[in-house]
Formats: C-alpha cells, structure tokens, sequence
C-alpha cells in the first residue's frame, strides 16, 4: 500500500532568484523518478484547500529538492517557510520522462519548466544538450553547466544569453530524443518544430486536485482519447497530445 | 462493543462512510492506499449510457474552503464500465453503489437496465444533470421533473434505488417528498452547487461552460441544514453529503438525521480521509458510550 | 484619470464599495478606523420598527471560509436610530441606505414612512426575515409574496428602493423579476444562506433557532453565479453581495454585472477592507486602463 | 484614526503547561490596559476565518505577552508558530478593570482566565490576594508570588494547593473589591457569593467575530440591556450581568 501524506522537514527556503524559492525537504522514504512530482500543503487550516503539484527537482539520499515560482496563494505561502517548518508530501506521482535514451539528447526548458529538467539531465547518462528560456533573471545555470554538454540560453528582455525566445536556437535535426518542460506555447512550438522529425517528450502541466487519477479534473485531451496528467502523465509523447489555440 | 453497521434500502452498510461519487474513480487509484474492503460504500464516477469526454477547458477550479469542479460527466459509458471496472469493484468486500447520471428519461431507463443484470448492490440516481429536452434545466430542479424520472426509472429499476439530490433543487424538501412518493428507496444529498468564478484579466468565466459546481467544506452549513429539513421530511433513508472533512463533520451530519454519510473533495486533501473518519467515528461511539449508530441519528 | 462613479436609482455613489448590513454596525465603530467618506455608501444595520434585543445563546459560530451568525435583528427600533444613529451618519459624506426588516407587511410600511421623512439616500428593503403571518417562511423564498410586499411598500416609498434578495428563494432569477415588476429601483442580493451547526458533544444546535445564516467567502462562488443569473435577467441595477475579501472579488462581481457590491463579513477580517477594495479597484483600472466602471460592468 | 491589523513579531512562543502556552511578540506603539484584548491572526489563507482575542497578559516596553490555551483550531496553529514568525494583532480593544480601586482586593481566576488577571495585579499599587483555581497543573505561580499579597491555589485533583474549586477558599467578606476571570460558571459563583457583600467586576467571554462593536456578535444581556462583550467589556460589574443556567 502506498502512503498518503506524510510531514517532512523543511531543511532549508531560500529566494534564488525574484519570486523563484528552492527547497530542501528531508523524510524517510523518499523516491522519485525525474519527471514525478509531489503534491505539497505546506499549511494548516483549509485555505488553501488544495494541495499543489511540484515536480522532482531534484534527490539526493533523504533530501529531496522543490524548485517553485510564487504564482498565487499557495506558492506564496510555501515561500514564507523556513527551515525546521514541517510540510506535508504525497507522492512521487505519476510518470517520468523514459531515460534509457540512447544518441543526441536535448532538453528544452522554459521558465520554472526548469525544474524537472535537473534532475531529469543529472539521472541521464549520456551528454545533453540544454536549452534553457527565461524571462529576464536565469538560475540553476551553475547546477546546469556541471552536467549539460552545451548549455543554450535566452531571455526575453536580453539581459542574460541570447535575446528572444528558446526556441529561436534550438536546432531539432541534431537529436535523436528532445524532452520539454515550460509554458505551453512554448512546448507546442517544440513539438510542431520536432514534428517527423525527432520524438520529443513533453512535461505536461493541468490544474490538479486529487493528483492521484480519481477526479479527472486534470484531464487532456491526446489522440488515444482523455488522458490525467496526473496519473497517465504527466510526460507524454508529443504527438499524442492534442493541443488547442 | 460498538456496532457501525447501518442499512438503507435492505443493504447492509458495514460501517456508515461511503465515497463519493466523481471523487473516487472507480476505486483502483485508492486502492493504492488502503483496501477499500474498509469502507462501508463506493459510489461509482457518475455513469452514462455511452462514453463521454467531458468537458474542455479548466476542470477545477479552488475557492475559499472548496472547489468548482466541470468534469463534465467524463466517463466509459455502461457497457465499458461492467466490462473493465466491475470486476475489480465486484472483488472487494464494501456496498458498490453504481451513480448513473443522464439528459433524458430514456437514457436513464437504459442505464439502469443495464446495471440490472449485474452484480451491483444499488443504484445511485443522479438528476442534477442538465435536461437536454427541457433546454437544458436540470431534472434536479423542479420537484415535478424529478418526480416523473423518479418514478420511470422506478418501474424497471430492479435494485436499491437512491436518488440523489441537487441542492439547487427549488424547494429541497418538497423535492425529496416527490421523490419518495415516486419510489425511491433511499436519497442522498447534496450534490454540488451551481456557482461560478470569472477571470479578471481575461474577462471571461474561468470554465467554458460559465457555471460549475462547488463542493468542499464551504458548503457544509447549507448541505447540514438540507439533509436536517429533509431527514425530518421523509420515511425512506438519508445519505449526508457535503464538505465532510473529518468524523465530526459525519457525526454532524448522523445527528442531523443520515443513515450513513458520503466523502467527496476530502479525498482530494487526503486519501485516507474515509479510514480516519471510520476510524473517528468509532473512537467517537467508544468515547460517548454509543453502541449502535442509530442511537445519536437524528437526535436534533 | 479613472472615475469609478456609478449611480444606482438616481442616487450617484462615489464608488460601488458599500459596506454590508449588520457588519458595519451604524458606522462608529469602524468610523475610529477610516474616514467613512471614503466609502461609496454604507448600509445600515437592519431596522425594525420596535427595538430588538436580538436572539439568545450563541450568535457567531465560525465555518470554513465563513460565519454562521443568528444576530436576530438585534437594533434600536427606527425612531431611536433617527434620534441617535442618523445625526451622525448624516454628517458622512457617503450614501447611506436604511436596511429595513420586519415581519409583517404592516411592518414594513410602518418603517418606510418614517424613513421617508428623513436624509436617508435610499431604502434597502431586507425581505429574508421569517414572516410572522405564514409560520416563519421567509417573504424572500417565493417570488409571490416578495411582489406583494415590493408592491405595498413601493406604494408608499418616496426613496430610492434597493429590495435585498436571500439565496434561499426557491428561483432567484425569477425573485427578481418579480421584484422589477413590483417597482423595485435596485436589487441586492445576496442575503445569507440558510445553514446549520451541530455541537455533537451536547448533541444539540449550536445555535437556539437551530438554522442561522451563513456569509464569508466560502459562499462567493454561488453568490457570484447568482448575480450573473439576475443581472442578465433584469433591467435595474444589481448590487453584488456575498464573500467578497478583495478587489479581485468585487471586479468578478462586476463583471458579472453588478453596479455595485457590499462588504460585509470581510469587514470582520480586517476593518480597512473596504478601503483596500476601493484601492484596489482603482489600481486595478489603472493597470488596465478602464475609465470608467461601465466598461467591464457584465463583460460576461 | 485606530491602526489596523498590523504584523507583530514572535520573540518566544512556549508550551508553559500541557496546553498552555505564552507567547511574547514585539512591534511598535504596542499599548493597553490590564483586562484589554487584542484580535490574533496567526495564519495567512482565510481558515481559520475570524481573528481570535486574546486578553493581555503583560506589556512591558513594546512586547506583549499573551496566554493561551489550545482550544481548538485557532489556537492550535498559534502553538505551531516559533521565534521570528509574524503575527497580525488588532487592539488593545475593549475597556479593562478600574484600576483606581483603593482599600482590599480579591482576584479570583479560573483555567487561562489567570492570563488578564496577571497584568491587573501588576498594575494596581494596593497589595492583592490572588486566588487561583486550576484542572490540574498550575502555571504562572510564580509571576503571582512575586506581586500578590496572599496566595490562594486550588486543583480540582489536589496535584497542587487545596483540592477543589477556587470558589471554596474566597471569602468575600474580606475585601473591599473583587476582580474575577474565567470559567462562566465560576464567575457567576463570584457574583453570587459576592451580592449585597462587596462589588464585583467581571471579564466576559463570548463568540467574537469583528471585536470592535460592529457585528453584535458578542451581545450579552444586562440590566441595562443588551451589552457588547468586545466594546462595552468585556470587564463588566457583576451585578449587570444576567447569567443563565
Ligand atoms: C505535474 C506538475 C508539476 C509542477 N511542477 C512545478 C514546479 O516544479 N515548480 C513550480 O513552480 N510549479 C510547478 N507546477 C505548477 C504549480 O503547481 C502551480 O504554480 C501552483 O499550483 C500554483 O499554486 P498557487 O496557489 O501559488 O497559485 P494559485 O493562486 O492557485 O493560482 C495562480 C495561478 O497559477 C496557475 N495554476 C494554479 N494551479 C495550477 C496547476 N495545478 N497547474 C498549473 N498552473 C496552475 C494558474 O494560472 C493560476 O492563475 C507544476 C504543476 C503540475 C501540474
Ligand atoms: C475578550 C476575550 C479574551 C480572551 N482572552 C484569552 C486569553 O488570554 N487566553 C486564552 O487562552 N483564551 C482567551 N479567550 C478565549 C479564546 O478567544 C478562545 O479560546 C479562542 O478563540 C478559541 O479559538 P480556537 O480556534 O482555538 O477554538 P475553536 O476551534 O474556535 O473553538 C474551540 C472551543 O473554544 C471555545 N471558543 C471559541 N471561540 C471562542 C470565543 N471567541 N470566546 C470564547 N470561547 C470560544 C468554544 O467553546 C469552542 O468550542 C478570550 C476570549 C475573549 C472573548
Ligand atoms: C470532481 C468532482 C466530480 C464529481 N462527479 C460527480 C458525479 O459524476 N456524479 C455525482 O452524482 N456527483 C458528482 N460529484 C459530487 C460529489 O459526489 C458530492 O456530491 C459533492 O462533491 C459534495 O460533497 P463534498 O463536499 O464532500 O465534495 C462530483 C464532485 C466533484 C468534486
Ligand atoms: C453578523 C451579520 C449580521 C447581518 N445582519 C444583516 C441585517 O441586519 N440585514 C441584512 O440585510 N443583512 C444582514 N447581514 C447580511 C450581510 O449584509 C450580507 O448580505 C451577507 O453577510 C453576505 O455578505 P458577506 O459574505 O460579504 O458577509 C448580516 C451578516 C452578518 C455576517
Ligand atoms: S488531478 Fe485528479 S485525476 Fe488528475
Ligand atoms: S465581536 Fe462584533 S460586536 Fe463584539
């Protein structure tokens, strides 16, 4: 039988870039495929009423790592938790990314869609090529540099890398496998640019409440019919997916 | 020695918490958590004839203390449902409610044909659904609709016959009375509340079908009140639904007058939510001197 | 330059945030916070004609994301309230509607006509009080009597008339429109839910009249669908109600199409709230660059 | 104009007896009266939904102590909070004890209703007897030493001081003043032991939702008619107060 929500420790809390907070929780039994995630109520009380998906950014023995961006209530009140604060976890859920990838491998993140990525990059064995897009501040580049093979970089406004959007400099004919986290314009692009030509798989985001597979709230549409992101994904193929305008 | 067993509509309820339906599945992804041989009842994801998608866009949405939710009804039809779910269901040891929701009476009577022939202990009439034939006004609305649906379905339904009951129905009580006196066998209420959220910065309802529906704890006073009037209103059995979070909130609504109590949008917050309240209710009787459920029933 | 201005039955509002009945109190209270002139208007705690002390044992019990309250129009009567509450809400530079409640038509009538002599900018006519005469079913459940109250009362208001609608009638929408046809200039909705708490120890109600009204944000979803529901179906203006805590929820409001909307339990939260809102709409206009109201009032 | 709710910080928040706990926090232009209370919001999220009062227990320079005991929800995350957390506090509120009593004073305090009953004592120039009645542990005994003239202790399982109820040790006779706290049923004993003999003054408790005098909420019923616990009180002479049974 699986556990359900279990009280871990906030090890550490920390703002590494505006509104972007990495943190470090400890507790027995802690697993994880890249791709997984957690759901996360770090509050007492009711309100929030839901729990909030956060993906594996990264483990390491009986630390696991979040990376989070502050979006709404839920994030900004996990942001205000300090180290020896206790969380409650559930998970890991759903289905990672396949790393028996073999030839030219790229990843593609955009934005918090970083946060998959890394531990993703660091549990595949070979090389990888690793695009990254923010808006205007970049981090986890040093986590990056130590095990990217090239490391692309882009920011809307220019400040950091290459100007533009990640997409202007990713080059699809040079991988044999691509796999991409971030917003969804961003992976359709990558998708429609892979199109016959490079499977690509795609890290899938939908508004959860169970994150177990029972509400079907978080379903998508994919040409084998509905599918939860939370349950049958959340990495799917990127032609399965059908994606709306 | 306590005893939490409880029937309603000549079944047998080992113990008076019941997951509620379209927020347990089928059952397989909780079964990952616990044996669901545990709970006194499973009612199904709401069925319908044929398989359904559901619907686009947003599905859930939180609000303080809840959620709206606009499935839209996803689910494998009937024939799919006996074939790959009912197996599993059949094989644990807890009362299998199937919830069978609908746009006409014909697709009713279908449905619940179907289930006729099967192994399942009950059937759960949902009639919150939208009307197709009357523009689209749900059957749960109008104590008149739902007694005409109620009491079709009622001619060829061959099995415990609960009707589930909308709490945007006009007059709740008058409701459940037609209800009653067209057959049903038991009711269960609520189901969720029409309400609805807008997107500020894009102008438009978060959800494509602008209204959905809310469930959660914020909903527990009123369902409270509901299954009170409605329990004091009739002779057949009520099931309590609505925002029941822990044992308190299900001893709450035991006093109110149910018979057994129905879990739904806790099992989102926690999936052992209906051990701890089985286990809490227990420990509850225990602590209080109670030894049958029916001792605190209704006792308001 | 943003002007949020908006006039409801000729009386023009310097904004749409009005502080809520029976939160507000006569003002003072939450007058030692703010200036009450920064206020679009306030509504009065509700009159009766004759004093009233209010109801025994517990008033306030707390819910997720809301208030049961069971107050029981605890007021000084109208004469008092001219004496000793209007002076001083007269020297306000803000709109003031008198929240009228009573139990019999007879009641009503009474209050109005004494209001009418005074500075009052408009009556807020409360129809969710249990009516003496039919056995305790509010005026505010069916659409007929609330037309023939509206209708009597109408007759001999010479203010503005804002009927406030309770939730609890049977079919909001049409509520409404009866309301509009009997000569209502506005319409405020909504009142509280009718609700219920247990205390499972004593095994009684929580409260001595067993059902109590239930407000605070958990509500805000359904209240919110209602008023879209009544601004599409009426032509007088909408005022929205119902767990608005921010801006954020008074635009939704908006958008749904209400002209516009009252604090009232958020007030309990943080007794600056309504400046906040008022705050933030502007800024909220500002950002996306809305001159007036009118340009986002029921977008939906 | 009053302030608002503004953010205090937590400098201790400690567990002094089985579910009692004192918390200090500090701020700027902290103020009040002995018997004044603040409204407590110790969550972010709106559940809990209400504020909840807490009575003053100390003020010295801009710290505030308050006493509490873990009732329920509310209190409960209140106990969960440590050193540098934040709070937010509205007060002091409501009208406190007369402090230019003259000639013998009684205090007579029951559970957690000691915690007003600490700043009172300090602040009246007069030596005091304190009697104080307890479940079972006993706290704050020796804060009380080091102001009262006598003290009187009761358990109502004897662990500590006379076994019983408080009321048995009080002798109204003896004093020219009562001040009294807790339990309803012990003040109303007060009161009645107190009646034709000595005038006592009561501090109510009641469900409280805005805490200013808005909501009538806390509403008690008086000789002089209705009363607001929040804004009228909650110190009240026992004679105005109608008790129920
Ligand atoms: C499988 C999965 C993994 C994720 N991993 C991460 C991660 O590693 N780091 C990270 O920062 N974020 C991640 N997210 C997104 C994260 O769950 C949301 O940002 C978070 O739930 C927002 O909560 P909130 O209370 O702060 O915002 P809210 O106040 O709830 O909403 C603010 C805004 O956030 C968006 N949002 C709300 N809920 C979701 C949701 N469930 N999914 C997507 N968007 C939502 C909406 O646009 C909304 O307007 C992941 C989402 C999924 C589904
Ligand atoms: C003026 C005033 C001063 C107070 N000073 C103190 C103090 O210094 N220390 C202290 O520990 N407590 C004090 N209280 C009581 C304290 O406010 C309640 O114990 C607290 O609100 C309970 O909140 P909760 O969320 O923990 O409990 P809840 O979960 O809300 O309720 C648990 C139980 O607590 C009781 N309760 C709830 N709210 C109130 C309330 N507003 N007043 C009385 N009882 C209530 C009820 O019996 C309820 O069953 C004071 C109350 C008032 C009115
Ligand atoms: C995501 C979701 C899906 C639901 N689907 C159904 C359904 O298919 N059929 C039905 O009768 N009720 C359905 N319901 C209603 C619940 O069974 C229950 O009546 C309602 O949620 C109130 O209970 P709660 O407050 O405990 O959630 C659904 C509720 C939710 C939250
Ligand atoms: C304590 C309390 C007292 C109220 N008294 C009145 C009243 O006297 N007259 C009235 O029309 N509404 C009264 N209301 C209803 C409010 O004006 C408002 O309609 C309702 O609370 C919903 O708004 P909210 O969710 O913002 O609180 C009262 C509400 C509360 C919480
Ligand atoms: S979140 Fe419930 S099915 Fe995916
Ligand atoms: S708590 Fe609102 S009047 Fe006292």
């Amino acid at each position: 039988m699986k556990e359900g929500y279990r009280k871990v420790t906030i090890c550490s809390n920390r703002e590494i870039a505006t509104d972007i907070y990495e943190m470090k929780v400890k507790g027995s039994g802690i697993l994880g495929d890249p791709g997984q995630f957690y759901m996360l109520k770090g509050w007492l009380g009711l309100d929030p009423f839901l729990p909030r998906p956060i993906s594996i950014c990264d483990i390491s023995d009986d630390k696991i790592t979040f990376l989070y961006e502050i979006r709404g209530k839920g994030t900004g009140i996990m942001a205000n938790l300090k180290a020896l604060d206790k969380i409650e976890i559930l998970g890991p859920l759903g289905n990672g990314f396949n790393l028996n990838s073999k030839g030219n491998i790229a990843i593609i993140s955009g934005g918090i869609g970083i946060a998959p990525m890394i531990y993703t990059m660091k549990s595949i064995d070979t090389p990888i090529d690793f695009y990254c897009g923010f808006r205007d501040e970049v981090y986890y580049i040093d986590e990056i540099k130590k095990h990217a093979n090239n490391i692309y970089i882009t920011t809307e406004d220019g400040s950091v890398g290459h100007k533009g959007f990640i997409t202007e400099l990713f080059v699809p004919e040079k991988y044999d496998i691509v796999m991409t986290c971030g917003p969804i314009p961003m992976m359709k692009k990558v998708v429609q640019m892979c199109k016959d030509k490079v499977p690509v798989f795609i890290s899938m985001e939908s508004r959860m409440a169970c994150g177990i597979g029972a509400c079907l709230g978080c379903s998508i549409e994919t040409t084998w019919g509905m599918k939860r992101v939370c349950k049958d994904g959340p990495v799917f193929s990127g032609e399965e997916v059908i994606f709306y305008d | 020695m306590i005893d939490t067993r409880v029937k309603i509509a000549q079944v047998e309820f080992k113990n008076p918490v019941i997951a509620a339906s379209g927020t347990f599945g089928f059952g397989r992804e909780y079964g990952e958590y616990f044996s669901l041989s545990k709970l006194g009842g499973i009612s199904t994801k709401g069925l319908t004839l044929n398989k359904r998608g559901g619907n686009e866009g947003i599905r859930i949405y939180e609000t303080t203390g809840g959620i709206l939710n606009s499935i839209g009804l996803q689910n494998p039809g009937i024939d799919d449902f006996i074939q790959e779910e009912l197996p599993f269901l059949e094989k644990q040891d807890t009362v299998l409610l199937a919830n069978v929701g609908g746009s006409t009476i014909d697709e009713y009577i279908k449905s619940v044909e179907k289930l006729n022939e099967t192994n399942v202990d009950g059937i759960e009439l949902n009639i919150s659904c939208p009307n197709v034939k009357k523009g689209g006004m749900a059957f749960g609305i109008k104590s008149e609709i739902a007694y005409k649906v109620v009491l079709e379905v009622r001619q060829v339904c061959k099995k415990p016959l609960i009707v589930k009951l909308s709490p945007n129905a006009e007059d709740i009580v008058h409701m459940a009375q037609c209800c009653e006196r067209a057959g049903a066998d038991g009711l269960s209420l609520v189901n969720t509340f029409s309400g609805m959220a807008i997107d500020i910065y894009s102008r438009k309802p978060v959800f494509n079908n602008i209204l959905a529906g809310l469930s959660g704890p914020c909903i527990k006073p009123i369902a409270l009140r509901m299954v009170y009037e409605v329990s004091k209103a009739v002779n057949i059995p009520v099931i309590g639904i609505g925002g029941i979070m822990d044992y308190k909130d299900a001893i709450e609504f035991i006093m109110a007058g149910a018979y057994a109590v129905q879990i739904g949008s806790g099992n989102f917050i926690n999936p052992h939510i209906c051990l701890d309240i089985i286990d809490g209710i227990e420990r509850f009787m225990e602590d209080e001197g109670i030894k049958f459920i029916e001792e605190i029933r209704g006792v308001i």
